[in-house]
Protein backbone atom coordinates (compact mmCIF):
# COMPACT_ATOMS: atom_id res chain seq x y z
CA UNK A 1 0.00 0.00 0.00
CA UNK A 2 1.05 3.21 -1.00
CA UNK A 3 0.90 6.97 1.31
CA UNK A 4 2.59 9.97 0.51
CA UNK A 5 1.73 12.77 2.98
CA UNK A 6 2.91 16.36 2.73
CA UNK A 7 2.31 18.32 6.15
CA UNK A 8 3.48 21.16 7.75
CA UNK A 9 3.67 19.25 11.78
CA UNK A 10 5.96 17.04 12.53
CA UNK A 11 6.21 13.05 11.94
CA UNK A 12 6.50 9.97 14.42
CA UNK A 13 8.72 7.67 13.10
CA UNK A 14 7.47 4.84 15.22
CA UNK A 15 3.48 5.29 14.31
CA UNK A 16 4.82 5.33 10.67
CA UNK A 17 7.09 2.65 10.84
CA UNK A 18 3.72 0.23 12.68
CA UNK A 19 1.86 1.45 9.66
CA UNK A 20 3.92 0.62 7.06
CA UNK A 21 4.60 -3.21 8.76
CA UNK A 22 0.55 -3.38 9.36
CA UNK A 23 0.47 -2.49 5.90
CA UNK A 24 2.73 -5.15 4.82
CA UNK A 25 2.28 -8.46 6.98
CA UNK A 26 4.43 -10.40 4.40
CA UNK A 27 7.93 -8.08 4.81
CA UNK A 28 11.12 -9.77 5.55
CA UNK A 29 12.59 -6.60 4.75
CA UNK A 30 12.05 -2.70 5.61
CA UNK A 31 14.16 0.17 4.89
CA UNK A 32 13.55 3.72 6.24
CA UNK A 33 15.61 6.95 5.36
CA UNK A 34 15.30 10.20 7.38
CA UNK A 35 16.33 13.55 6.66
CA UNK A 36 17.33 16.08 9.12
CA UNK A 37 18.16 19.61 9.17
CA UNK A 38 21.63 19.09 9.68
CA UNK A 39 23.44 21.31 11.94
CA UNK A 40 26.26 23.47 10.42
CA UNK A 41 29.15 24.92 12.73
CA UNK A 42 30.02 27.81 10.67
CA UNK A 43 30.06 31.09 12.19
CA UNK A 44 26.93 32.03 11.18
CA UNK A 45 25.01 29.06 11.90
CA UNK A 46 21.79 28.12 9.93
CA UNK A 47 19.08 27.96 12.55
CA UNK A 48 16.40 26.76 10.85
CA UNK A 49 14.83 26.15 7.04
CA UNK A 50 12.06 26.89 5.54
CA UNK A 51 10.30 24.81 3.05
CA UNK A 52 8.63 26.37 0.32
CA UNK A 53 6.42 23.99 -2.49
CA UNK A 54 4.01 23.83 -4.81
CA UNK A 55 1.00 22.07 -3.60
CA UNK A 56 -1.02 21.40 -6.74
CA UNK A 57 2.15 19.59 -8.11
CA UNK A 58 3.92 18.13 -4.99
CA UNK A 59 1.44 15.36 -3.75
CA UNK A 60 1.10 13.91 -7.50
CA UNK A 61 4.75 14.60 -7.95
CA UNK A 62 5.67 12.09 -5.02
CA UNK A 63 2.50 9.39 -6.09
CA UNK A 64 4.25 9.16 -9.06
CA UNK A 65 8.12 8.18 -7.50
CA UNK A 66 5.89 5.99 -5.35
CA UNK A 67 4.36 4.36 -8.32
CA UNK A 68 7.41 4.14 -10.26
CA UNK A 69 9.39 2.08 -7.85
CA UNK A 70 6.40 -0.11 -7.25
CA UNK A 71 6.42 -0.47 -10.63
CA UNK A 72 9.73 -1.77 -11.10
CA UNK A 73 10.63 -3.49 -7.80
CA UNK A 74 8.61 -5.74 -6.13
CA UNK A 75 7.75 -3.76 -2.80
CA UNK A 76 5.11 -4.54 -0.78
CA UNK A 77 4.76 -1.08 0.81
CA UNK A 78 6.34 2.21 -0.18
CA UNK A 79 5.39 5.54 1.85
CA UNK A 80 6.96 9.17 1.77
CA UNK A 81 6.22 11.86 3.91
CA UNK A 82 7.83 15.62 3.67
CA UNK A 83 7.30 18.21 5.83
CA UNK A 84 6.75 21.98 4.55
CA UNK A 85 7.16 25.17 6.33
CA UNK A 86 9.39 26.39 9.16
CA UNK A 87 11.82 23.45 10.45
CA UNK A 88 14.25 24.15 13.41
CA UNK A 89 17.80 22.44 13.08
CA UNK A 90 18.01 18.57 14.34
CA UNK A 91 14.37 18.56 12.97
CA UNK A 92 13.06 15.86 10.66
CA UNK A 93 12.15 16.98 7.09
CA UNK A 94 11.48 13.89 5.21
CA UNK A 95 10.43 10.14 5.86
CA UNK A 96 10.75 7.53 2.88
CA UNK A 97 10.17 3.99 3.86
CA UNK A 98 10.01 0.96 1.70
CA UNK A 99 8.90 -2.59 2.72
CA UNK A 100 9.39 -5.67 0.47
CA UNK A 101 10.24 -9.40 0.97
CA UNK A 102 14.21 -9.04 0.44
CA UNK A 103 16.36 -6.59 1.51
CA UNK A 104 17.74 -5.59 -2.03
CA UNK A 105 14.39 -4.16 -3.66
CA UNK A 106 13.74 -2.44 -0.40
CA UNK A 107 16.86 -0.87 -0.11
CA UNK A 108 17.04 0.34 -3.68
CA UNK A 109 13.57 1.27 -3.43
CA UNK A 110 13.74 3.27 -0.49
CA UNK A 111 17.28 5.17 -2.03
CA UNK A 112 15.69 5.42 -5.84
CA UNK A 113 12.70 7.73 -3.88
CA UNK A 114 14.56 9.84 -1.51
CA UNK A 115 17.21 10.54 -4.66
CA UNK A 116 14.23 11.15 -7.35
CA UNK A 117 12.30 13.25 -5.00
CA UNK A 118 15.63 14.93 -4.38
CA UNK A 119 15.42 16.31 -7.97
CA UNK A 120 11.43 16.26 -9.60
CA UNK A 121 9.51 17.52 -6.07
CA UNK A 122 9.05 20.97 -6.38
CA UNK A 123 10.03 21.51 -3.05
CA UNK A 124 12.89 24.64 -2.07
CA UNK A 125 14.49 25.56 0.71
CA UNK A 126 15.49 28.99 2.49
CA UNK A 127 18.26 28.91 5.64
CA UNK A 128 18.02 31.49 8.47
CA UNK A 129 21.18 32.02 10.23
CA UNK A 130 22.14 33.43 13.39
CA UNK A 131 23.09 36.22 11.81
CA UNK A 132 19.56 36.72 10.43
CA UNK A 133 20.60 36.83 6.84
CA UNK A 134 18.13 34.16 5.14
CA UNK A 135 19.42 32.96 1.79
CA UNK A 136 18.17 30.36 -0.84
CA UNK A 137 19.51 26.77 -0.69
CA UNK A 138 21.56 25.61 -4.27
CA UNK A 139 20.42 22.70 -5.93
CA UNK A 140 23.63 20.06 -5.57
CA UNK A 141 25.21 18.58 -9.20
CA UNK A 142 26.08 15.49 -6.66
CA UNK A 143 21.98 15.47 -6.45
CA UNK A 144 21.09 15.49 -10.37
CA UNK A 145 24.33 12.70 -10.48
CA UNK A 146 22.42 10.62 -8.26
CA UNK A 147 19.33 11.02 -9.30
CA UNK A 148 20.26 10.39 -13.15
CA UNK A 149 21.61 6.94 -12.14
CA UNK A 150 18.30 5.30 -11.86
CA UNK A 151 17.61 6.02 -15.49
CA UNK B 1 -5.75 32.33 -20.82
CA UNK B 2 -3.00 30.55 -19.20
CA UNK B 3 -1.96 30.74 -15.64
CA UNK B 4 1.62 31.29 -15.11
CA UNK B 5 3.19 30.50 -11.27
CA UNK B 6 6.83 31.63 -10.22
CA UNK B 7 7.98 29.66 -7.27
CA UNK B 8 10.96 30.46 -4.71
CA UNK B 9 14.07 32.58 -5.56
CA UNK B 10 12.21 33.12 -8.82
CA UNK B 11 9.07 34.17 -7.60
CA UNK B 12 11.13 36.78 -5.25
CA UNK B 13 13.49 38.11 -8.07
CA UNK B 14 10.76 38.85 -10.07
CA UNK B 15 8.41 39.69 -7.28
CA UNK B 16 5.48 38.13 -8.83
CA UNK B 17 4.00 34.79 -8.02
CA UNK B 18 0.94 34.57 -10.85
CA UNK B 19 0.20 35.80 -13.71
CA UNK B 20 -2.75 35.38 -15.66
CA UNK B 21 -2.13 35.79 -19.84
CA UNK B 22 -4.23 35.35 -22.69
CA UNK B 23 -3.64 32.59 -25.00
CA UNK B 24 -1.99 33.80 -28.62
CA UNK B 25 -4.29 33.28 -31.21
CA UNK B 26 -1.97 31.46 -33.61
CA UNK B 27 -0.03 28.45 -34.16
CA UNK B 28 1.30 26.27 -31.32
CA UNK B 29 2.28 27.91 -28.28
CA UNK B 30 5.04 25.57 -26.93
CA UNK B 31 7.08 26.70 -23.57
CA UNK B 32 9.38 28.30 -25.15
CA UNK B 33 7.62 30.98 -26.53
CA UNK B 34 5.80 31.73 -22.95
CA UNK B 35 9.69 32.27 -21.81
CA UNK B 36 10.47 34.89 -25.18
CA UNK B 37 7.36 36.65 -24.27
CA UNK B 38 8.02 36.59 -20.57
CA UNK B 39 11.54 38.09 -21.20
CA UNK B 40 10.13 40.64 -22.65
CA UNK B 41 8.93 42.55 -19.87
CA UNK B 42 11.91 44.11 -19.13
CA UNK B 43 15.54 43.55 -17.62
CA UNK B 44 14.66 41.83 -14.79
CA UNK B 45 12.55 39.05 -16.65
CA UNK B 46 15.21 38.95 -18.78
CA UNK B 47 17.82 38.22 -16.30
CA UNK B 48 15.93 36.08 -14.20
CA UNK B 49 15.71 33.78 -17.45
CA UNK B 50 18.39 33.92 -18.97
CA UNK B 51 21.08 33.99 -16.22
CA UNK B 52 19.59 30.85 -14.02
CA UNK B 53 18.51 27.58 -14.17
CA UNK B 54 14.83 27.19 -14.93
CA UNK B 55 12.82 24.35 -14.49
CA UNK B 56 8.89 24.23 -15.83
CA UNK B 57 5.86 22.18 -15.60
CA UNK B 58 2.54 22.21 -17.31
CA UNK B 59 -0.74 21.49 -15.24
CA UNK B 60 1.98 20.09 -12.35
CA UNK B 61 3.84 18.39 -14.56
CA UNK B 62 7.84 18.71 -15.41
CA UNK B 63 8.19 19.01 -19.00
CA UNK B 64 11.01 20.12 -21.60
CA UNK B 65 10.77 24.03 -23.18
CA UNK B 66 9.68 22.43 -26.33
CA UNK B 67 6.77 20.91 -25.20
CA UNK B 68 3.24 22.67 -25.91
CA UNK B 69 1.40 24.79 -23.83
CA UNK B 70 -2.48 24.47 -24.69
CA UNK B 71 -5.52 26.99 -23.86
CA UNK B 72 -6.35 26.67 -20.00
CA UNK B 73 -3.19 25.22 -19.31
CA UNK B 74 -1.11 26.06 -15.71
CA UNK B 75 2.83 27.06 -15.98
CA UNK B 76 4.79 26.67 -13.42
CA UNK B 77 8.03 28.35 -13.53
CA UNK B 78 10.68 27.79 -10.90
CA UNK B 79 14.84 27.30 -9.94
CA UNK B 80 16.06 23.75 -9.50
CA UNK B 81 14.30 21.50 -6.52
CA UNK B 82 16.10 21.44 -3.25
CA UNK B 83 13.76 19.19 -1.16
CA UNK B 84 14.54 16.15 1.02
CA UNK C 1 29.12 6.07 18.31
CA UNK C 2 29.00 2.73 18.05
CA UNK C 3 26.66 -0.20 19.74
CA UNK C 4 26.08 -3.86 18.89
CA UNK C 5 23.58 -5.51 20.91
CA UNK C 6 22.84 -9.62 20.86
CA UNK C 7 19.70 -10.15 22.63
CA UNK C 8 16.53 -12.71 23.10
CA UNK C 9 14.20 -9.92 23.17
CA UNK C 10 12.23 -7.94 20.73
CA UNK C 11 13.38 -4.40 20.72
CA UNK C 12 11.48 -1.63 19.82
CA UNK C 13 12.62 0.82 16.82
CA UNK C 14 11.85 3.81 18.04
CA UNK C 15 13.71 3.86 21.24
CA UNK C 16 16.50 2.40 19.08
CA UNK C 17 16.51 5.21 16.81
CA UNK C 18 15.80 7.61 19.27
CA UNK C 19 19.06 6.96 21.06
CA UNK C 20 21.20 6.96 17.44
CA UNK C 21 19.83 10.56 16.81
CA UNK C 22 20.91 11.50 20.13
CA UNK C 23 24.15 10.37 19.72
CA UNK C 24 24.56 11.91 16.62
CA UNK C 25 23.02 15.05 16.70
CA UNK C 26 24.67 16.42 13.67
CA UNK C 27 23.23 13.82 11.52
CA UNK C 28 21.55 15.06 7.93
CA UNK C 29 20.72 11.22 7.32
CA UNK C 30 19.61 8.39 8.98
CA UNK C 31 19.18 4.90 7.42
CA UNK C 32 17.70 1.95 9.10
CA UNK C 33 17.05 -1.35 8.02
CA UNK C 34 14.89 -3.57 10.06
CA UNK C 35 15.05 -7.59 8.90
CA UNK C 36 11.17 -9.71 10.07
CA UNK C 37 10.41 -13.55 9.63
CA UNK C 38 8.76 -13.28 6.79
CA UNK C 39 5.23 -15.63 6.40
CA UNK C 40 5.87 -17.82 3.36
CA UNK C 41 2.35 -19.42 1.76
CA UNK C 42 3.56 -22.95 1.42
CA UNK C 43 1.19 -25.83 2.35
CA UNK C 44 3.41 -25.90 5.34
CA UNK C 45 4.04 -22.50 6.57
CA UNK C 46 6.81 -21.34 8.69
CA UNK C 47 5.79 -20.59 12.67
CA UNK C 48 8.53 -19.49 13.98
CA UNK C 49 12.62 -19.48 13.86
CA UNK C 50 15.19 -20.55 16.33
CA UNK C 51 18.24 -18.23 15.99
CA UNK C 52 21.68 -20.32 17.29
CA UNK C 53 24.72 -18.58 17.48
CA UNK C 54 28.30 -19.01 18.79
CA UNK C 55 28.24 -16.40 21.82
CA UNK C 56 31.87 -15.99 22.36
CA UNK C 57 32.27 -14.78 18.66
CA UNK C 58 29.26 -12.78 17.85
CA UNK C 59 29.37 -9.54 20.25
CA UNK C 60 33.46 -9.39 18.33
CA UNK C 61 31.84 -10.04 14.61
CA UNK C 62 29.15 -7.30 14.79
CA UNK C 63 31.65 -5.26 16.19
CA UNK C 64 34.13 -5.68 14.06
CA UNK C 65 31.84 -5.01 11.18
CA UNK C 66 30.70 -2.06 12.29
CA UNK C 67 34.13 -0.33 13.14
CA UNK C 68 35.02 -1.45 9.12
CA UNK C 69 31.65 0.62 8.13
CA UNK C 70 33.10 3.69 10.20
CA UNK C 71 36.71 3.17 8.81
CA UNK C 72 34.97 3.02 5.12
CA UNK C 73 32.43 5.78 5.29
CA UNK C 74 32.35 8.71 7.45
CA UNK C 75 29.77 7.76 9.70
CA UNK C 76 28.29 9.33 12.39
CA UNK C 77 26.89 6.39 14.59
CA UNK C 78 26.44 2.89 13.34
CA UNK C 79 24.35 -0.02 15.71
CA UNK C 80 23.02 -3.35 15.62
CA UNK C 81 20.37 -5.79 17.23
CA UNK C 82 20.22 -8.65 16.33
CA UNK C 83 18.25 -11.32 18.52
CA UNK C 84 18.51 -14.74 19.46
CA UNK C 85 16.75 -17.85 19.86
CA UNK C 86 12.82 -18.44 19.14
CA UNK C 87 10.93 -15.59 17.04
CA UNK C 88 7.57 -16.14 15.46
CA UNK C 89 6.28 -14.86 11.75
CA UNK C 90 6.14 -11.42 11.70
CA UNK C 91 8.51 -10.21 14.44
CA UNK C 92 11.65 -8.72 14.12
CA UNK C 93 15.02 -10.72 14.22
CA UNK C 94 17.37 -7.67 13.30
CA UNK C 95 17.77 -3.64 13.23
CA UNK C 96 20.54 -2.14 11.34
CA UNK C 97 20.99 1.32 11.75
CA UNK C 98 23.61 4.22 10.18
CA UNK C 99 23.34 8.30 10.98
CA UNK C 100 25.28 10.14 8.69
CA UNK C 101 25.90 13.58 7.20
CA UNK C 102 24.70 12.97 3.80
CA UNK C 103 22.49 10.16 2.85
CA UNK C 104 25.34 8.55 0.23
CA UNK C 105 27.30 7.27 3.10
CA UNK C 106 23.95 6.50 5.56
CA UNK C 107 22.74 4.44 2.94
CA UNK C 108 25.98 2.39 1.93
CA UNK C 109 26.87 2.54 5.59
CA UNK C 110 23.71 0.27 6.26
CA UNK C 111 23.59 -1.99 3.32
CA UNK C 112 27.57 -2.84 4.29
CA UNK C 113 26.47 -3.85 7.58
CA UNK C 114 23.66 -6.10 6.76
CA UNK C 115 25.16 -7.34 3.87
CA UNK C 116 28.14 -8.73 5.78
CA UNK C 117 26.20 -9.38 8.86
CA UNK C 118 24.92 -12.15 6.88
CA UNK C 119 27.70 -13.74 5.48
CA UNK C 120 29.98 -13.45 8.58
CA UNK C 121 28.57 -13.11 11.45
CA UNK C 122 28.11 -16.61 13.23
CA UNK C 123 23.66 -16.84 13.79
CA UNK C 124 22.24 -20.06 11.97
CA UNK C 125 18.30 -20.01 11.32
CA UNK C 126 16.00 -23.10 12.28
CA UNK C 127 12.73 -23.44 10.49
CA UNK C 128 9.67 -24.70 12.41
CA UNK C 129 7.05 -25.33 10.30
CA UNK C 130 3.07 -25.85 11.20
CA UNK C 131 3.61 -29.90 10.52
CA UNK C 132 5.73 -30.02 13.05
CA UNK C 133 8.76 -30.28 10.58
CA UNK C 134 12.39 -28.46 11.43
CA UNK C 135 14.77 -27.73 9.41
CA UNK C 136 18.33 -25.44 8.84
CA UNK C 137 18.14 -22.79 6.44
CA UNK C 138 20.66 -23.16 3.67
CA UNK C 139 22.54 -19.76 3.33
CA UNK C 140 21.86 -18.31 -0.13
CA UNK C 141 24.23 -17.83 -3.01
CA UNK C 142 22.90 -14.51 -3.49
CA UNK C 143 23.83 -13.37 -0.03
CA UNK C 144 27.83 -14.00 -1.02
CA UNK C 145 27.50 -11.73 -4.16
CA UNK C 146 25.99 -9.31 -2.68
CA UNK C 147 28.58 -9.27 0.59
CA UNK C 148 31.53 -9.56 -1.23
CA UNK C 149 30.04 -6.83 -3.60
CA UNK C 150 31.84 -4.90 -0.96
CA UNK C 151 35.20 -5.98 -1.21
CA UNK D 1 44.95 -28.77 24.23
CA UNK D 2 42.74 -27.35 21.61
CA UNK D 3 39.25 -26.76 22.34
CA UNK D 4 36.71 -27.49 19.56
CA UNK D 5 33.60 -26.22 19.15
CA UNK D 6 30.93 -27.18 16.60
CA UNK D 7 28.02 -25.53 15.88
CA UNK D 8 24.09 -25.50 14.04
CA UNK D 9 23.49 -28.98 11.47
CA UNK D 10 26.99 -30.04 11.96
CA UNK D 11 26.75 -30.27 15.57
CA UNK D 12 23.43 -32.10 14.89
CA UNK D 13 25.02 -34.31 13.16
CA UNK D 14 27.84 -35.29 14.44
CA UNK D 15 25.86 -35.57 17.62
CA UNK D 16 28.62 -33.44 19.44
CA UNK D 17 29.07 -29.39 20.74
CA UNK D 18 32.72 -29.80 21.73
CA UNK D 19 35.83 -31.44 21.91
CA UNK D 20 39.00 -31.11 23.93
CA UNK D 21 42.13 -32.55 21.92
CA UNK D 22 45.86 -33.14 23.13
CA UNK D 23 48.03 -30.56 21.32
CA UNK D 24 50.31 -32.37 18.42
CA UNK D 25 53.82 -32.67 20.02
CA UNK D 26 55.39 -32.17 16.47
CA UNK D 27 55.16 -29.46 13.79
CA UNK D 28 52.97 -26.89 12.36
CA UNK D 29 49.34 -28.04 13.30
CA UNK D 30 46.80 -26.30 10.84
CA UNK D 31 43.20 -26.03 10.20
CA UNK D 32 43.61 -28.64 7.41
CA UNK D 33 45.22 -31.10 9.67
CA UNK D 34 42.77 -31.15 12.44
CA UNK D 35 39.99 -31.13 9.85
CA UNK D 36 41.81 -34.78 8.73
CA UNK D 37 42.42 -35.67 11.91
CA UNK D 38 38.47 -35.35 12.83
CA UNK D 39 37.30 -37.15 9.41
CA UNK D 40 39.21 -39.95 10.92
CA UNK D 41 36.84 -40.75 13.91
CA UNK D 42 34.90 -42.29 11.22
CA UNK D 43 32.10 -42.03 8.84
CA UNK D 44 29.68 -39.82 10.50
CA UNK D 45 32.42 -37.41 10.61
CA UNK D 46 34.07 -37.92 7.38
CA UNK D 47 31.14 -36.94 5.76
CA UNK D 48 30.27 -34.53 7.73
CA UNK D 49 34.13 -32.80 6.49
CA UNK D 50 33.91 -34.07 2.78
CA UNK D 51 30.35 -33.17 1.54
CA UNK D 52 29.50 -30.02 3.64
CA UNK D 53 30.74 -26.74 3.55
CA UNK D 54 32.59 -26.16 6.64
CA UNK D 55 33.47 -22.42 7.86
CA UNK D 56 36.21 -22.78 10.43
CA UNK D 57 37.09 -19.92 13.21
CA UNK D 58 40.25 -19.41 14.81
CA UNK D 59 39.51 -17.82 18.67
CA UNK D 60 36.28 -16.21 17.37
CA UNK D 61 37.91 -15.24 14.02
CA UNK D 62 37.32 -16.43 10.52
CA UNK D 63 40.25 -18.53 9.00
CA UNK D 64 41.31 -20.15 6.41
CA UNK D 65 42.17 -23.91 6.19
CA UNK D 66 45.82 -23.09 5.90
CA UNK D 67 45.49 -21.45 9.23
CA UNK D 68 48.12 -22.56 11.56
CA UNK D 69 46.15 -23.61 15.14
CA UNK D 70 48.20 -22.85 18.33
CA UNK D 71 48.07 -24.34 21.85
CA UNK D 72 45.30 -23.40 23.87
CA UNK D 73 43.27 -21.88 20.61
CA UNK D 74 39.78 -22.61 20.53
CA UNK D 75 38.94 -23.89 16.76
CA UNK D 76 34.93 -23.52 15.65
CA UNK D 77 33.56 -25.56 12.92
CA UNK D 78 30.64 -24.56 11.24
CA UNK D 79 27.98 -24.15 8.41
CA UNK D 80 27.34 -21.11 6.29
CA UNK D 81 25.99 -18.51 8.57
CA UNK D 82 22.44 -17.26 7.72
CA UNK D 83 21.53 -14.79 10.25
CA UNK D 84 20.53 -11.23 9.48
Amino acid sequence: MQCVRVQQEDFNVADEYHALLDAAPTAGGVVQFIGCVRPDYSEDPVQALELEHYPAMTQNALESLVATACARWPLLAARVIHRVGKISVGEQIVWVAVAAAHRDEAFQGARFLIDKLKTTAPFWKKEFRQSGSVAWVNAKATDDQAASGWD
Amino acid sequence: MIRVLFFAQLRESLGCDELNLDYPAAGSFTVENLMKQLQGRGELWRSAFVETKVLVAINQQMVKPQSVISDGDEVAFFPPVTGG
